[in-house]
């Protein structure tokens, strides 16, 4: 492949320059280079899992590009792992309270199976789950203002 | 509303449970963080509501209220001591819904355009069965948890010759009942997955003692954010997704917190078979021939009165007395007194992560007098009494010195430096982990065996 | 509008409950449900706002809808905040390093500048920015580089 | 690889980046992380090379070999004090590619799959226009930084009269062409825009004093980030938006802490017209009838190596002074003598974000006996002599003291509670902020007049 030899000929410059500089340096480098394309040839075989996935994917309707969606996915995965490492540990409680409360936005799928107007078995299922999650929904945010009321510095 | 900005409404509303979850980093932010997410809510609902399919308001509007009015008067009379059971018991009807909207999407798959009923891509039917599965193994696993939890069934752990086995080949068939409705999309092969998921539910929780479920509550936390996130997917709905990620990663990381503070692997914990409440009483047994000082409430008030600083170790024994109320105001005594007060939490005293911090609160503990492991354990060594009330293995030495304790490694709160260590407890019974208390045998050591809210009731009668 | 009628009936119905249990909490519902109702309609007017802009951007081409980039663009805002609140302050000048380092990622637009293989203005622009670019990505790593490899712990 | 696949591979390239800034959380992962962000920038680059558009790898190899060398040669053998001009030199170049890639595209839509000439969409020639104009900025105003910096142009702000009317009417003029461009679509109106911008560039960065480079030069990084997002949304590219949002957020956030350590509003910062080297030579003339203490090496050598301990806190002058090694070598033999040596680094000591810190890694100082001003500020009370090396501003009291202080509001290193505070610097000038040093005048203040690097050289003498 046209870039293997790229990366090679990277490779051979930038030791060339290093040499005069510094030794363990362009050991470094050049280990470097064959990690990162080890790396290249590994991201190339999970993109094409990736792409196979996003295939098998696609015409699931409703949802747009799966690639697009998966993106979203990590991105909000790194959020939540910050997010919850910034929380403090005397708050962990009404974290739990929260996490529970918004889990339930489930409901917005209860919602669309409650939505038509006729009845049909789907339509009480959504029906049910919509009360379900409502449970959740109230008891959760409601809970956890009640713990969190309590929290208070001294005078 | 056109579907782009839904879309962006759906965004708005998981930025908002972003903030929600932001704004628990310190008391101070975190009502105006729960409102955020109240109000990532409504975006949510009414976003979905203004979806042009969606007209039968009759029906939503009864079924919010029914949930909303139960979910309200249960979360305003829970007790805080109970907060454990009550979030194992809400946690089961999230997976209960997941289930119901998994079935309603598979009844009628043109009104989450995923095809038509009989035609539902493969892809699509994979993961409403997986979220079908997750969402029932939460359901009754949490029902097990909550039970064990309110004390109704007992939280030793159940265990049953050839149970890996059985729940081996459960979820083998699991697996062959998922291929089969990827292939034939029948209604009976759902709801044998929804049958199958609920008995591995049961089947997988029994076997873990009690004491063991808040980190099983967190996993199951988790796997729900997962399978929210795997419908949003479906859906192509960002606020499912993200909040799904939120969920999960959040679940996790509090299993993962709890796992270390009790210095056990999650997996040992999955497996079960640990920490039944019958196994510490015995252990309580063996004393040997080793003395035990013991007192009276008088002696501790004398000790705590003359000294300067005292430092309060609260655990699980604290919130099963529901001494937290006597507990301040036999600190606001001896503040009055001149000495110093402060209290000492450890990241696993109690049963669930921030249980005592919430139980203080309650009391009207300022949180700033609330201090974690990190933040005092220094302070030990230069503390007149380390005042330690229904807790336990939190302060076991042996976790330092032995290396076959089984708590090995926790990190512990260093009560034994303080000058002297006073014990509230009602035996000489070992605590959640079953390990037995080398501390209770020292010399600077008083055992003072009560009930805790009694014992603190009758100290703040003597110190009066 | 029938969710206005919604969030009316739920503020009634809360507020019903709460009676029985809680003076205060029952005003910080009331203000709940109406500021909720504010943001909602707030959100409607964004969301109105954001789809004409999806729409002046969709026949933009190439890069697939303007709601999930944007969304993206979103969620690493939030990633790039706590990624650099967390990096410790003894390492803010690599950081600037590395930071000029990856921000030459813009060479992937350069590359394709200078990718067709006849020679125009085009890609001449793209094979002095790619030089540039590259300037910056081998300066920008190895000083970093260099930087990281001077911090040593107490043998 | 198809358009997916490529997206893949992009966000994986994304992911390492996240990955190399979260290395820097400590210094023990930040090498690796370091490594991630090679791994990155390797995949997107290979990725894009993969695209069955790119077929002209000569030239591209060039480039790269061209500007590899370039950049490795001067990476290689840059001072470290050099490296605030290093890191604007480095900018400027991202600043003119940027720039050029808008030209490309402007020229050749149909690669970046934007329409054809002359028919590009609305909104890709505004995304493009405000890419060319922030890349200019950028180019010329981190250009003006670095010769302020590196010393080829006068530090001092160089303020002429209607200097915000002309700003202001260059910036209507540029919307003006913006519009113009938009709607036209010509290739004199893209020259005109670039030509305005770099004009801008230079107008906007001469006001500003040279010492606050460093706040201009993140945020022109900042702008830097958002505009390769833009270009990011224009080519559907993750890796771009990714990136280009972590380096807006990274410059912004490093600005913000700038400024809030020198306790200035950003806005007086970018206005300008603040901090010329000149300001603080003609403020040291004025000492009234006051008294300094002025002391040589052997008294500096004699009272620390009777010291228990001795914090040393390196400011701006330790390194112009290239002080870092010979203070090194003090502090070991000090250490020999018993004493304890620890670094105390205050957030904006020298002129840029992290300065002392990689000078003193630089010398071999261990990372763990330097400390942040939070974690020895306290201890400055229990310690017998603060050893001030080319540092001023960070220390001066009258932060605390005085309301009507340039400085006031900023936190300060409470070197003064020590018990000797010896000041090394060339005269009584002040420092950066311009402010005069009431600790200079106190009785347990010692001054060591010298360049840093020739006292600690005779205070090595006076201790062997
Ligand atoms: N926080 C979490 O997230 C979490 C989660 C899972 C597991 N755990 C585990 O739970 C344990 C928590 O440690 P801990 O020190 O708080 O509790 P502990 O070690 O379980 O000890 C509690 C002690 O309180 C005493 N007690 C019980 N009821 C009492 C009452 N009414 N009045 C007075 N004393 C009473 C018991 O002794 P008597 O019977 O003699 O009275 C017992 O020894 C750790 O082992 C931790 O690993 C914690
Ligand atoms: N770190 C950042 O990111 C950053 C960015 C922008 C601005 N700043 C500003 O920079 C200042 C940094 O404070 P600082 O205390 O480090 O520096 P400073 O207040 O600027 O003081 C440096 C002192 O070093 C002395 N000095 C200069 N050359 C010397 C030499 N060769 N030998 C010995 N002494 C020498 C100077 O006094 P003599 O002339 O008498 O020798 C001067 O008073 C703050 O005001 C801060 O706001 C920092």
């Amino acid at each position: 492949m046209a870039y293997e030899t790229l990366i090679q000929m990277l490779g051979r410059a930038t030791s060339d320059i290093s040499a005069a500089a510094n030794e363990k340096f362009v050991e470094k480098m050049e280990g470097l280079a064959d990690s990162a394309g080890a790396l290249a040839n590994q991201a190339e075989s999970l993109a094409a899992q990736a792409a196979t996935l996003a295939v098998d994917a696609a015409p699931v309707g409703g949802g747009g590009e799966f690639i697009f969606l998966f993106t979203i996915f990590v991105l909000a995965i790194f959020v939540g792992y910050y997010v919850v490492w910034n929380v403090t540990p005397a708050l962990h409680s009404p974290l739990m309270g929260v996490t529970n409360a918004i889990s339930s936005v489930i409901i917005v799928g209860a919602l669309i199976a409650a939505g038509p107007a006729d009845m049909s078995l789907s339509k009480f299922l959504g029906f049910v789950a919509v009360a379900l999650a409502s449970v959740n929904i109230f008891g959760g945010f409601i809970v956890t203002q009640r713990m969190l009321q309590m929290f208070k510095k001294k005078k | 509303m056109s579907e782009n900005a839904s879309a962006f409404a759906y965004l708005i509303s998981a930025i908002l449970f972003i903030m929600a979850l932001r704004g628990l980093s310190s008391p101070t932010s975190a009502r105006q963080g729960n409102m955020f997410g109240i109000a990532g809510m409504v975006i949510a609902i009414v976003t979905t509501l203004a979806n042009p399919e969606v007209v039968g308001y009759v029906w939503i509007i009864v079924g919010i209220l029914i949930g909303g009015t139960i979910g309200t008067i249960i979360a305003v009379k829970i007790q805080m001591t109970a907060l454990p059971q009550l979030v194992a018991a809400f946690h089961s009807l999230v997976g209960l819904a997941a289930v119901m909207v998994a079935g309603a999407a598979f009844l009628s798959p043109e009104a989450y355009g995923i095809g038509s009923a009989g035609a539902i891509p493969v892809a699509s039917l994979i993961e409403m069965s997986l979220g079908t599965a997750i969402g029932a193994v939460t359901f009754t696993g949490s029902i097990i948890a909550f039970l064990k939890l309110q004390g109704l069934m007992s939280g030793a752990p159940l265990v049953f010759p050839g149970q890996h086995f059985v729940n081996l080949a459960l979820g083998i068939l699991m697996i062959a009942l998922i291929v089969w409705f990827a292939s034939g999309q029948t209604g009976f092969t759902f709801i044998a997955i929804v049958a199958v998921s609920l008995l591995l539910g049961v089947l997988l929780i029994v076997p873990i003692g009690g004491a063991d479920m808040p980190v099983v509550i967190s996993m199951l936390n988790s796997y729900s954010g997962w399978a929210a996130a795997g419908i949003g997917f479906t859906l192509g709905n960002f606020a499912l997704i993200i909040t799904g990620a939120l969920v999960g990663s959040s679940g996790a990381i509090l299993s993962y917190i709890m796992c270390k503070g009790m210095n056990r692997s999650f997996h040992s914990v999955i497996l079960g078979g640990f920490g039944g409440e019958t196994d510490a009483a015995a252990a309580g047994a063996d004393m040997g021939d080793r003395t035990v000082k013991s007192g009276s409430a008088a002696d501790a008030a004398f000790i705590m009165e003359n000294a300067s600083s005292v430092i309060i170790v609260p655990g699980y024994g604290m919130a099963v007395a529901q001494a937290q109320h006597a507990l301040r105001e036999m600190a606001d005594l001896l503040k009055n007194k001149g000495v110093t007060v402060r209290y000492a939490i450890h990241p696993v005293a109690g049963r669930m992560p921030g249980h005592m911090n919430v139980l203080l609160a309650e009391a009207n503990v300022p949180y700033d007098e609330v201090l974690e492991l990190d933040e005092i354990n220094r302070d030990f060594a230069s503390t007149d009494v380390a005042f330690v009330i229904g807790a336990n293995d939190v302060t076991n030495p042996s976790a330092k010195t032995d290396p076959t304790s089984a708590i090995y490694g926790m990190p512990i709160l260093d009560v034994e430096r303080s000058g002297t260590v006073l014990f509230i407890k009602r035996s000489m019974a070992s605590g959640y982990a079953g390990v037995e208390n080398p501390l209770f045998f020292r010399d600077n050591t008083m055992m003072l065996f009560s009930d805790a809210k009694k014992m603190c009731e009758n100290i703040i009668k003597a110190l009066e």
